[in-house]
């Protein structure tokens, strides 16, 4: 039954809690990295487990910026910006490393006794947790968007 | 992270406690390398008490599988962590290990 | 006493716990030989939950050791409490077993 | 140096708490055994370990009173006596079974893994655990006393 009623605001447009941190790109760096990400997830009311998966996708992706895109060379840095309303986090991931779009990189499958290819797992993890994965090269810097707007149910 | 090695005659149990990221594995794989120099190829890794698992070291944990199924070894998982094993299944890897319930299992398995 | 047994390929681990005198030393022997009847001849028993232990558990202890060393297994102890322990030297029966920490060393030293 | 002072009275001459039972022989009395020699140790002081030494010791007694004496026959009974002093235990059993007398049983060695005997480990656990153990056969009854007047020190 339809109703005249006018719908509710949706929940984009309530205001986001943003926190913005930036990192020396260095593995060492990579505990506060989740520390942000569960912080910025408990203010989204989501479970220890769903957390985690968003603390183990943001890893992924800085682990990737630090190790590829950075190669090592001092001096690199890199940005982690969360955004939560309840309900639904945003992790946005900006460094200066060259343009680097893993939106477009093969997803890997499920490696088998015959087949343990190693490469490519951390892309995988981020796709399997985040609803949605979004990359742009804005100037000299890579953007990586992940969201994450419902509850983890597991693997 | 921490690694606390528990050599038997037929396996070595090899606990890992704490956070495996980039910044840690190079030491799990260091530690692991070393046992497989002594000769050891049968692996228990006791994963109760990981905290975090990136892919730096699942890797490090697929690489060392490889090596130990070559010289007729194995290395087996017991008493995973929640976090431990939704890493191994995001990343597609848990259809490589064999899995254990307890230490006590895994080292009977051998 | 209870008498709680937990299978694995190689080896079979028997947990015993409470009072072994005369009174129930014939529970532990009928399910030790129902296990040996089912081919079984590698075993770690499990004594921590042991309160008292008298000569006669003691004797199935030695007849089972007997029986299993025959046919090539052998029957090792774990974890023994205080009390199993004090027992078994009182007894003078312990340069007969192979005694371990905990069930996992038990069990890897098969 | 010597004093004039008169000894304080011999441990012999202090009361003794005496708690005497009877039970059937049966094996099931077993646990009731123990809990009556752990009531009497607990009097004289002794530590958890003694103690539980001290029951061993009376359990394989009793244990062969019922095995051995009665040979399992219906109706017999097994009386348990003990007499607790401070630092000082005294078990006496007393059976209508007959004549037996264990001290005169020769002691079996520690076992070995070419020597496994199994019989006689009832009588080397008393002895182990007791400073006296005394025999006398009184009428138509065996009466067995066990002493126990120190710390055990473990085996
Ligand atoms: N930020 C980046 N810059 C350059 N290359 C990258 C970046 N992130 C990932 N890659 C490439 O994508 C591949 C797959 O990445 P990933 O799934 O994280 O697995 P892994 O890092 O273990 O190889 C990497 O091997 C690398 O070649
Ligand atoms: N009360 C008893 N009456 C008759 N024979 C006894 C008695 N107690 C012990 N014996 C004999 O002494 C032997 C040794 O006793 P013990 O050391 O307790 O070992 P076990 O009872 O296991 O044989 C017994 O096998 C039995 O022949």
């Amino acid at each position: 039954m339809r109703t005249a009623k006018q719908p509710s605001p949706p929940s984009e447009a309530a205001t986001a809690e943003v926190s913005r941190q930036t990192f020396p790109a260095e593995s060492e760096q990579l505990r506060q990295v989740c520390e942000s990400v569960r912080e910025a997830a408990s203010l989204c009311g989501f479970d220890e487990r769903t957390s985690y998966a968003c603390q183990l996708a943001t890893c992924e992706a800085v682990e990737n910026v630090i190790q590829h895109g950075y190669r090592g060379a001092a001096g690199g840095q890199v940005t982690v910006e969360t955004r939560a309303r309840p309900g639904d986090l945003v992790v946005e991931i900006v460094d200066d490393a060259p343009p680097f779009d893993p939106t477009s990189y093969p997803l890997v499958s499920d490696a088998s006794p015959d087949d343990m290819q190693v490469g490519g797992r951390g892309i995988l993890m981020i796709h399997r947790v985040m609803d949605d994965v979004h990359y742009e090269r804005r100037g000299n810097k890579n953007h990586l968007r992940l969201t994450k707007n419902r509850a983890f149910t597991g693997a | 992270m921490e690694i606390k090695t528990q050599p038997y005659e037929r396996v070595t149990v090899v606990a890992v406690e704490g956070r495996v990221d980039s910044a840690s594995a190079g030491d799990l794989e260091a530690e692991l390398k070393r046992l497989i120099e002594e000769g050891k190829a049968s692996f228990v890794l006791d994963l109760s008490g990981v905290e975090f698992l990136s892919s730096s070291g699942l890797r490090v944990l697929v690489t060392t599988l490889k090596t130990v199924r070559k010289a007729g070894g194995d290395l087996r998982l017991a008493a995973m962590s929640q976090r431990a094993s939704d890493a191994i299944e995001l990343a597609g890897l848990d259809p490589l290990f064999k899995t254990y319930e307890d230490r006590e299992a895994a080292v009977a398995s051998f």
